[in-house]
């Protein structure tokens, strides 16, 4: 019952959160006093960048852990690492776009040698390269198996991202909007948007993420129904 | 090696093995069991199946469907490292370093399975490739590539011998010492599995004759 | 364990010593390299000396990249020809002997790039002698991940251009830890902390190894 | 020799667009090369523009490298497998079709990782659009000598890691080359001198090419 | 292909012919005379320098010492790219491209050879391998390569056929379709040398038998 429900409502409550968002980012908050409208971003960015690193690449990594590990070891955790990563490298590549268009203005360059974009970057091709990685790989346990252990080492990279702003001087925003004390440091319809726009992106991400899901499993089923065909075929090939 | 098996129980079961390669079923469904201590020759027209066979019984590709048991591992759970530790496997293009000289390849298998240097001049006489002994693996003539291969086996002195067209390559002398060799493993316990188009010696013996067609066993003369 | 790990190790540098790719190849390679980067950088000498770390760790990781591919063609295709495969050497063995073999092989050729770089931009010899231990740890951390990374992209049918794309995303912190700590020695500055950057990499490539490279090879 | 220059610049491209070497595993290592050549330099971000054009070209001269061996594995040993050994067709349509084949991929490879230098590197766009024919022209000549180079460190024993030794000599003057225009597009400067030497280099590698490419699969 | 010699003269002859491969002498003085439009099957133990002696005659090593002429090209002016263009060569490994299908194979080389794409089909249908035109090369079985090229062969239709142990790999239908082959090939002029430790369905037939031994020829039944 519970599961019915949930799997119901994902879509339409994150369409419903996302447009809340929206119509709470641009109309109702007011804008920055330095930056004017394009602080906006600020109900974006974040968001974007926390489902990137932590959300999805956090499930992708959670995935290919359970499937090396012997009990837990199923073709279900490799699909939903392998779906996982493709949808962070997508929010990866957002995130890079949307610093980028926020960065021009508020640092006068698209792209600067900073730690925290560099790292960003290299999550960036470590997904891209789990993509070419399986790509590579026909064999459906050994790219299993590969895949599974590159992810593992590829989340070594999250928390150098997450602390570069500290270990490096750098360009990009200091941890504002959570602090180390878990102060928060906005407030009021501001602080509200900002903790909607987290909620919604993460809610769509689980959305995007079942969708890829189901396409997969849709694209098995359609190999296994190719499978008996081929098999027939095959067997015939030995009659004639 | 160390799970000496009751010769006769079987050494390999499969049903209804189906392996994948790309979508294409390079085995579409083999029922076999195969006893220890056996000679068995599997036969079949080019692109039946054999070597497929060979290699899933060796654990180098994985098992898509069905069930199997090769050397008390099960194919389903993927533990392929294992059974590779098992198995031996002799295909066209030899297991061995072509940097390294026919003696140094199997002095380093020794080492790496703790078995005494002294045997490898032993080793390399038996396949009459003392007088290659200081050659590049990959100087040698195809048939003494074959003799080599023949002689890592013979060092490791694996559970199963799986053994891609034997015959190939192989000057009369070397295929009459390979026949040999072949009934002598099969009486010391262990199992053999050739793929081959010509009439093996051993077939004449004792060997149970498996056909393959279309990725399956067609006859079994068992 | 440390018993096959030798063996291993030794039939690898035995393999070089017979082929002598990296004598002949590999390091001249290097060199080239070096003064290419130092010519694309354009005339500007006086930046050089700046540049040096950061362009002696890029060449390394060049050499890192072919060596890799080496070590891996020796092996071939798993499966059927790779020594865990035939002989049922414990694969924690094979990845520290195989590292081995690679970190010995990165420090002969660092040596001499090394040199290279002292003689053709102008570093200080005094300060790259204090680099050497952060040279020495890094190279080693290289050499693991190297290993690693070969594993992973190595056999099937996986031509070696998979190679640089998925180990590149993982030396670079290894080439930005190098880098600092060289320039810290030139320069002044910190060496400790990214030396020990450096040294933590070369722990935890050296133990996911040791637990996961049997998972690898085992596909 | 011109139809079966086609023919083989057909074969090469269908193959590569069959394994798809180039768009999953050669551009994304040059743009990661691209990234990590940034990160060897430090965050020093102010000489990353004037850094720009040098290090394009060493990214496409890696790029290059990349794609020559797999031209190479392609082909295989000499005499066993290539076509103009078991086909006899003549050397010079070979060379040609080749070389063809390999400018295509590098223009290719080129265009992203053109696009990557301007976004990460803050080149100007406008000037970047400027130096696309030299580009263009120098991408050619090295195709063109990559193959040649391909050829001579090609079949027999020797395995990849020679041919970077043999081909770096000869890149460099491209590398030059095609930096100055580049930069000189970006800071003005005579652009068409150097954009000559390109082209002089070009035609140079084509006709010895033409005429010796026989010379070379011969033995 | 073009200059047609008239049928019974030599197409090859070595005289005192050595091939040096790093100091080790392959081939240590071979005399033989090769006339047009023969059968010859090479034979010898292994490591005796059949493979050595086909390669030499396909211009794919140097001659060290001696003298030879083989399809009108003088071996000792290294013209051996002209050479490789007459001779047709099938060995262990195949001379196809293993990225590409079988059929887009064939289609390259009759592209190359400028001749009518069509008998691509043809030639495929003749080798039974039609069913796996779309199949690349990398994937086929041993057997399927080896007709794979001898399709390739049959598209070149060679002045001279090298062929290294043809017998290896091939099923017992390809093996017939060899013989017939290789007769039909020798009866259109063309010359045919084999190397092989099988008995071949042609030897029975006109063919001469050449024996070699230490890197000599030993005996020659012509
Ligand atoms: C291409 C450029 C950029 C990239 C790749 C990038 C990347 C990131 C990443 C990965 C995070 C998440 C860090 C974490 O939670 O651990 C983040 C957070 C953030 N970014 Fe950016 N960013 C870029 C540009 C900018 C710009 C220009 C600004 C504003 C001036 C900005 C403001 C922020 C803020 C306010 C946060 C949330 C900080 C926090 O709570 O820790 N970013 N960015
Ligand atoms: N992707 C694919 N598409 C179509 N067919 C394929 C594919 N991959 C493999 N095959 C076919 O699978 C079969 C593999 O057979 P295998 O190598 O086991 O044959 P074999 O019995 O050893 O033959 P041989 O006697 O020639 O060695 C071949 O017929 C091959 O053409
Ligand atoms: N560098 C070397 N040192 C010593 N011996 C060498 C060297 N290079 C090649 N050989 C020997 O030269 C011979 C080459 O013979 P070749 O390959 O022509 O034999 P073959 O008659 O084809 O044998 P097979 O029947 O096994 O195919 C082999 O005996 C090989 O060991
Ligand atoms: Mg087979
Ligand atoms: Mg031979």
């Amino acid at each position: 019952m519970m599961k019915l429900l949930s799997q119901r409502l994902l879509g339409p409550v994150t369409l419903v959160l996302l447009a809340l968002t929206v119509w709470l980012g641009i109309w109702v908050t007011p804008p920055d006093r330095i930056q004017g409208n394009l602080a906006r971003l600020v109900y974006v960015h974040p968001a974007v960048a926390w489902v990137a690193l932590y959300v999805s690449f956090g499930t992708a990594t959670i995935a290919s852990g359970l499937y090396l590990w012997r009990r837990t070891r199923s073709m279900v955790m490799d699909r939903v690492a392998h779906c996982a990563m493709e949808v962070s490298a997508v929010f990866i590549i957002l995130t890079l776009i949307t610093g980028s268009i926020w960065g021009r203005p508020t640092w006068g360059v698209w792209w600067a040698w900073d730690a925290r974009l560099t790292s960003t970057a290299i999550l960036g091709v470590f997904a891209l390269a789990y993509l070419a990685l399986r790509r590579a790989n026909d064999d459906v346990e050994v790219r299993a198996r590969r895949s599974a252990v590159f992810a593992l080492l590829a989340a070594i990279n999250v928390p150098i991202i997450h602390f570069s702003v500290q270990w490096w001087k750098t360009l990009h925003q200091n941890a504002t909007v959570f602090t180390s004390t878990r102060t928060l440091l906005i407030h009021g319809i501001m602080a509200w948007t900002l903790l909607i726009s987290f909620v919604a992106f993460t809610l769509l991400f689980f959305w995007l993420l079942r969708a890829r899901y189901r396409l997969e499993e849709a694209r098995d089923e359609e190999v296994a129904r190719g499978l008996e065909e081929a098999l027939a075929e095959r067997q015939r090939e030995g009659v004639r | 090696m160390s799970v000496a098996e009751a010769p006769g129980s079987p050494v390999a079961t499969l049903t209804g093995a189906v392996v994948l390669v790309g979508g294409f079923p390079l085995l579409s469904g083999v029922d076999l069991t195969l006893a220890g201590g056996t000679v068995n020759v599997v036969t079949g027209a080019n692109g039946a199946g054999k070597t497929s066979l060979l290699r899933l019984l060796g654990g180098l590709v994985a098992l898509s469907r069905g069930e199997g048991r090769v050397c008390g591992v099960d194919l389903a759970r993927g533990e392929r490292l294992e059974l590779r530790r098992r198995v031996g496997w002799l295909g066209h293009e030899g297991s061995f370093y072509d940097d390294l000289s026919a003696a140094e390849n199997l002095t380093f298998a020794a080492r790496a399975l703790a078995r005494p240097v002294t045997g490898v001049a032993e080793v390399l006489e038996r396949v009459h490739l003392s007088a290659r002994a200081d050659t590049a693996a990959k100087r040698l003539s195809a048939g003494q590539r074959r003799r080599l291969g023949l002689a890592w086996l013979l060092l490791r002195r694996p559970q199963l011998w799986l053994l891609d067209e034997p015959y190939a390559s192989l000057d009369v002398g070397g295929r009459s010492f390979f026949d040999g060799l072949v009934l002598d493993v099969a009486a010391a316990g262990a199992t053999v599995v050739v793929s081959a188009h010509d009439t093996l010696g051993v077939s004449s013996a004792s060997a149970r004759t498996i056909r393959m067609a279309g990725g399956r066993v067609v006859e079994d003369g068992s | 364990m440390i018993r096959l790990a030798l063996v291993v190790a030794r039939k690898d540098l035995l393999i070089e010593r017979r082929s002598r790719v990296l004598l002949w190849q590999v390091v001249p390679f290097g060199l080239m390299a070096l003064l290419l980067a130092g010519l694309a950088l354009g005339p500007r000498g006086a930046g050089h000396s700046n540049a040096a770390p950061g362009l002696f760790y890029l060449v390394m990781l060049l050499v890192t990249l072919l060596m890799i591919n080496r070590s891996r063609a020796i092996e071939g295709a798993p499966g059927t020809r790779s020594s865990v495969a035939t002989l049922g050497i414990d694969p924690a063995s094979v990845f520290l002997g195989k590292s081995l073999a690679l970190a010995v092989e990165l420090w002969l050729a660092g040596v001499v790039i090394l040199a290279g770089a002292v003689v053709a931009l102008h570093t200080a010899l005094g300060a790259t002698a204090t680099a050497v231990p952060s040279v020495v740890v890094t190279l080693a951390a290289l050499a693991c991940a190297g290993t690693l990374y070969g594993a992973l992209s190595g056999g099937g049918e996986g031509p070696a251009t998979l190679l640089p794309i998925l180990s590149f995303p993982a030396f670079a912190p290894l080439l930005i830890a190098g880098e600092r700590s060289y320039s810290a020695a030139l320069h002044g500055g910190a060496l400790w902390q990214w030396w020990v950057i450096s040294l933590v990499a070369l722990v935890a490539y050296l133990s996911v190894g040791i637990l996961l490279y049997g998972v690898l090879e085992e596909s």
